[in-house]
């Protein structure tokens, strides 16, 4: 479903150019869920905005269904690092942005849109408009706005970055069903090594700046899985540890380079 | 710490009450100390009297340069609007006519008046194509500046939905633009007052910018100042219509901001 | 911005004074500029700086404010703003025009030949401006019914476009302007009926000063009349000279249509003994025109607006 | 997908200059078809056989103008920034003065120029106080409007580091405002070149305003048209100007929006 | 140091009263780090923004030093839960905002503002803006502008929410470092149990909406602590497994009221 072969991506500003990604070759298979790990500023956002197709890249190719990705596709749904609502839409008008713009009507999907909001535990909150919300109440709302539009593709970033633990796994397990229900490829940005194992089937870990592939790790824990009470506890261990010695075997990130 | 904002019907009512009770008086006090004649700069019972020598002459100028300068107003908005529409959706088209706009914007109105005149004769319509001459720039500039301040993150929300460039406009950059517009229509809608008033002065057959020149071939400053205190009054209705219309339709934008 | 009452001083030091111009700087303003040009007004001890006036009332009031010493402007206007009481401290000192040059003008193939065929027609002209207001009066006397004329205001520089662009049948505006209305009606004739066929007493324009000068400074206010008549003299008898000189001082200035206007004006200043002179009878019927017009109220007496010990002598 | 902005001097140079031909051709093409004369719409040749005809003197009234708008400019921006400030400082001062700051904006400027002529002169200082008087108000209603935008957090963090009002002021609200400023900046040089006319045409002895008068009532209307097409030049320079300086102090401004 | 009492604060809307916090109780002491958890949109935030004296509360008193707090003071420093950085000004100038709003020599900070920038992992970006950043990079940004302050009181907002667990581990080391040496009374908000008992000396959780304190828990392991490898690997799986019970004992959160 995804290919990226030899893509790089550098950003050309006034004070020096900054390599964020170099050289990612990268398959996720249909259906499949690829958590990526990387340190802050490693170019994940990046990456995910090649996906998205909001960035080309500098060079490489990277393909979605087959086709070299020139614009954003419909359907492919991003949620981002940020929350990014529109600040004069109510709660639910904002997860029924997608379905407005994708021309489908609203009335049907506003059952649908509730459902999701009572199920990341914002029942109450519909009418309310986004400054009225705390942080991880906002990315909540935008976590339902991604999930509306059933995409073939996930790109979530740091979706659970501003949720408290417990929420985090309770939005993981739903997040798990939702990826066992309808299967979409799914690609996940986290800096949870627990969530990315919980989650994935496979996990990249990209090197420091600038962005590299350091490993790919399967993992191969059968489904459902969950925190801390499941049977493959040393599985997950192993998992965890593995990903969190790659993550800590650090080249030091390359000098930026000024121009 | 700032408390909720209050506003209190006090501060609502007496606060400008006050500034213009405060106005009123320097300026009177000016004309009585130094001893200003009436026709350099008549005092204010001066130009109540001439109110209520013909009020309803100057109510029915008044109404024509009402009509006037809402028709002009309206079709302002809608021009204005469109062309800061075009010219950002097309980065070629700004490049090619924004530079045109800034020249028509520059003309003086007072010249162009006569030439109306000719075109359009001497009734009502050279004074609303001078107010749509006048009022539409403000409302292009800051139209334009609203749409191309859309934050990063939203315009790219809207590119990754695939919003077809309508649904991006109508849906994210209007709306995030909104405020500015109000800039636009707040400006807009004082230039429109006195483009009326420019427009009939030129011609000067109805409206109050026509009693300010007929006042003036006889010297009945008064008279002039009577019609002038009237364009004040309407500027301050319709700029207040257009801030109470902005606080009814934008409430998130004050609650964002400090 | 003042005039320093010091006789004895004229010769050492020159007086500045300031002067307005009737209408911006056209044909009937030239003389101001020969003056200058010629040193007239050096030669009378004054420095005159020459400001472009407007309207009859903004020139009253730049008088008013001590802005400006001298003006020249419409007589009938002035002395109508006086009798209403509105600003009573200037005096006249000369008439340049011994006739009002007021008219009606249209053009040919218009259907108006006389005061009759204005019945029904559309008549442009300045808002408030004497050429409506001693229209009745006119009326009254060509013997036509003024109410069944349609006035169409405009500003006086817009009244040329108005008759040429058809948007009315005649003007009433001042006949010295018809060469330019001529021009702006690509080359049509004008034809021109003054108001002064019926209304013979009224005066043109007139140079005026503060009544303040004309009573403590007597001997600035002959001076600059006289140096203002030598140049009036000189410009109708060398109209295309007077002209290129108000090009050079002021180049928007149309030399055709400044000879038109110096040559149309010629017979109206000349026709009295003297350039520039005032018969006291005459004003007062002048003035008692205006009364029974309806324009002023009893009571202005013809030295409140003139002085006639500066007025030259008939 | 959007590659990184290149403006290439193509687009910069030969868009504008096409649309300039085309509007000048649209022009000349209406005067011939339509067989205007040159006294009610003089064709571009006209206009330019006019210029050449007296060069000097029109470049001599062309800097008279520009002298006096940009002298009236700079204190108009002075002007505007201040109240804009004062505005936004004390809700109690903006509640009792604005009305007053929008009753003096609509005073028809046509009708206050005879009056300044009264007080000050037949010289450049009236025309100045115009210019001052017709530009502050869009830069006052801009930059209240940028002042009252500052986002919420940005707002907290300053009062969070305790930051005395002029702090808020000048590290934080007022760079954000900028932006906005800058509109009232291209909408108030735009004007304060129309102020200088208004004031030139009431006051008719120097600039290009004289020159529309005095070739107005000399019917040359060329000439008039000669001096409005520099009068449009001068407003572009002035507003391109403007946008340079934006470009060259905000570049963060276009790096946060899309 | 900090004493709430009875402290409440409600949100007054359009669409009707949002009660945030309820009846806080709770002091902390001189050079005490007390750590806050709770569910997200519980009144994590909005506490904070009562300490740092920028929202009044509805009810109850709030001392700082035993003065009570009527508006921010110069000896507190807020780090957002959003980086609030000013997009105009390079990495460099936003951490030394501080430093010029309180009147201190600018040239005098700028060596330790760049310590503290490299300590973080910023070096090389100095002259940066704040949107040539990734997310967690924002995040470290304003991080560093807190400490550059040296407050007495510290008040953090989930300061490592949009960072990798190793950079987040390595931070969390040195903010420990940090406190051990200077002592600031510290109030810090997480979401991550783990962290708590790593740095905190106390940790208070609050129920959900409206926020209550449901029980403050004493960490009693001695500093410097580690993730994992310390010695007293089974007094931190307590505590972490004593909060996690205490943040999973579930209240339903009270009923939205519409006025
Ligand atoms: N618009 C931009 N202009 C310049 N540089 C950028 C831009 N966006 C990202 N970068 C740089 O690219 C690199 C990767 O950024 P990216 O946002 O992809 O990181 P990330 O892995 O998502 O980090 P984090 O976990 O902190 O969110 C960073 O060094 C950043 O400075
Ligand atoms: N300005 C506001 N107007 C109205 N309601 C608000 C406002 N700020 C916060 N709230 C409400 O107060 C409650 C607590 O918000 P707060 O931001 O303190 O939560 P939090 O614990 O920080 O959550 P998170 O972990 O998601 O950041 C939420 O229900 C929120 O809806
Ligand atoms: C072309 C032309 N038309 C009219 C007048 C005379 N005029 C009519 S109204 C007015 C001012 C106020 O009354 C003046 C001067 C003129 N001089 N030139
Ligand atoms: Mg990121
Ligand atoms: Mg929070």
């Amino acid at each position: 479903m995804i290919e990226l072969a030899g893509v790089s991506r550098t950003f050309r500003t006034r004070s020096g150019d900054i390599e964020a990604l170099r050289g990612i070759d990268l398959t996720v298979a249909e259906g499949e869920f690829l958590a990526v790990i990387g340190r802050s500023g490693c170019g994940k956002s990046t990456l995910l905005r090649l996906l998205a197709g909001l960035l080309p890249p500098t060079d490489g190719t990277v393909l979605v269904g087959g086709t070299p990705v020139t614009r954003p596709r419909r359907d492919v749904a991003l949620m981002f690092q940020r929350p990014a609502l529109l600040p004069w839409r109510s709660v639910l008008a904002n997860v029924l942005l997608p379905v407005e713009m994708h021309g489908g009507k609203r009335a049907q999907h506003r059952e649908r849109a509730r459902q999701l909001l009572d199920a990341v535990g914002l029942a109450g909150f519909h009418k309310r408009l986004p400054h009225e919300l705390s942080g991880g109440m906002q990315q909540r709302v935008a976590l339902c706005r991604a999930l509306i539009q059933q995409p073939k593709v996930l790109l979530m970033d740091e979706p659970f970055s501003a949720l408290d633990a417990l929420t985090r796994e309770e939005l993981a397990g739903q997040l798990q069903q939702v990826h066992m229900d309808v299967r979409p490829t799914t690609v996940f940005v986290t800096h949870s090594i627990q969530e990315a194992v919980l989650l994935a089937d496979r996990v990249a870990v990209l090197s420091e700046r600038p962005g590299r592939v350091r490993h790919v790790l399967t993992v191969d824990i059968p489904r459902p899985r969950s925190f801390g009470r499941n049977a493959h506890l040393a599985d997950v261990a192993t998992c965890v540890a593995e990903l969190t010695d790659l993550l800590h075997d650090t080249d030091a990130p390359a000098p930026i380079r000024i121009t | 710490m700032p408390e909720e904002r209050t506003s209190s019907r006090w501060q609502v009512v007496a606060l400008p009450a006050a500034g213009a009770t405060a106005a009123v008086g320097l300026w009177w006090g000016i004309t009585v100390i130094f001893g200003i004649r009436s026709f350099f700069l008549p005092a204010p019972p001066d130009i109540i009297a001439s109110f209520r020598a013909q009020p309803a002459y100057l109510l029915r100028e008044t109404w024509a340069t009402v009509s006037e300068t809402l028709l002009g107003f309206g079709i302002g908005v809608v021009a204005g609007l469109t062309i800061a529409m075009m010219l950002t959706a097309w980065r070629a088209v700004e490049r090619a006519t924004f530079p045109l706009l800034v020249a028509l914007n520059s003309i003086p109105k007072v010249a162009v008046a006569p030439l109306l005149v000719v075109w359009l004769g001497y009734g009502p319509k050279p004074k609303i194509v001078l107010v749509v001459l006048i009022c539409f720039f403000p409302i292009v500039v800051s139209t334009v500046a609203g749409l191309t301040s859309t934050p990063a993150d939203l315009g790219e929300l809207a590119r990754s939905l695939s919003a077809s460039w309508w649904q991006g406009y109508f849906k994210v950059r209007l709306p995030w633009a909104l405020p500015q517009v109000f800039v636009g229509l707040k400006l807009g809608v004082s230039l429109a007052v006195i483009g009326a008033v420019v427009a009939e002065i030129s011609s000067p057959n109805q409206g109050l910018g026509a009693v300010i020149v007929l006042s003036g071939s006889s010297l009945d400053t008064p008279l002039a100042f009577a019609a002038i205190v009237l364009l004040a009054l309407l500027s301050i209705v319709l700029f207040y219509l257009i801030v109470a219309l902005e606080r009814l339709l934008l409430p998130w934008a004050r609650a964002i901001s400090a | 911005t003042s005039s320093k009452a010091e006789p004895a001083a004229a010769e050492k030091q020159a007086d500045k004074v300031t002067y307005l111009t009737a209408f911006g700087a056209v044909g009937r303003d030239a003389f101001a500029w020969v003056a200058q040009e010629k040193g007239y007004f050096k030669e009378a001890g004054l420095d005159v700086t020459i400001q472009l006036g407007a309207a009859t009332g903004e020139n009253l009031k730049g008088l008013a404010a001590g802005q400006a010493q001298f003006a020249n402007l419409d007589l009938i206007g002035a002395w109508i703003l006086a009798g209403k009481g509105d600003y009573k401290d200037f005096r006249t000192i000369a008439a340049i025009h011994q006739q009002s040059l007021v008219s009606i003008v249209t053009l040919e193939g218009s259907g108006i030949t006389s005061p009759k065929d204005l019945e029904g027609k559309k008549v442009g002209a300045a808002t408030g401006s004497v050429n409506q207001l001693l229209f009745p009066a006119y009326a009254k006397l060509a013997g036509i019914d003024a109410s069944k004329v349609q006035w169409v205001n405009a500003q006086p520089p817009q009244l040329p476009a108005l008759l040429a662009g058809g948007q009315v049948q005649a003007l009433s505006t001042f006949l010295i302007g018809s060469k330019g209305i001529e021009k702006a009606a690509g080359g049509k004739k004008a034809v021109i009926l003054p108001y002064s066929k019926y209304l013979g007493d009224l005066y043109g324009n007139g140079i005026i000063t503060t009544a303040k000068i004309a009573k403590e400074n007597p001997d600035l206010a002959r001076r600059f009349r006289d140096a203002s008549l030598k140049a009036v003299k000189y410009s109708i008898e060398h109209p295309d000279e007077a002209a290129q000189i108000l090009k050079k001082a002021q180049p928007a200035a149309d030399i055709t249509a400044a000879v038109g206007e110096i040559t149309l004006m010629t017979p109206y200043v000349s026709s009295g003994a003297a350039i520039g002179a005032m018969d006291q009878e005459r004003v007062a019927r002048a003035i008692a025109t205006l009364q029974a017009g309806g324009l002023i109220p009893a009571g202005l007496t013809p030295d409140a607006v003139v002085d006639f010990g500066l007025t030259p002598k008939a």
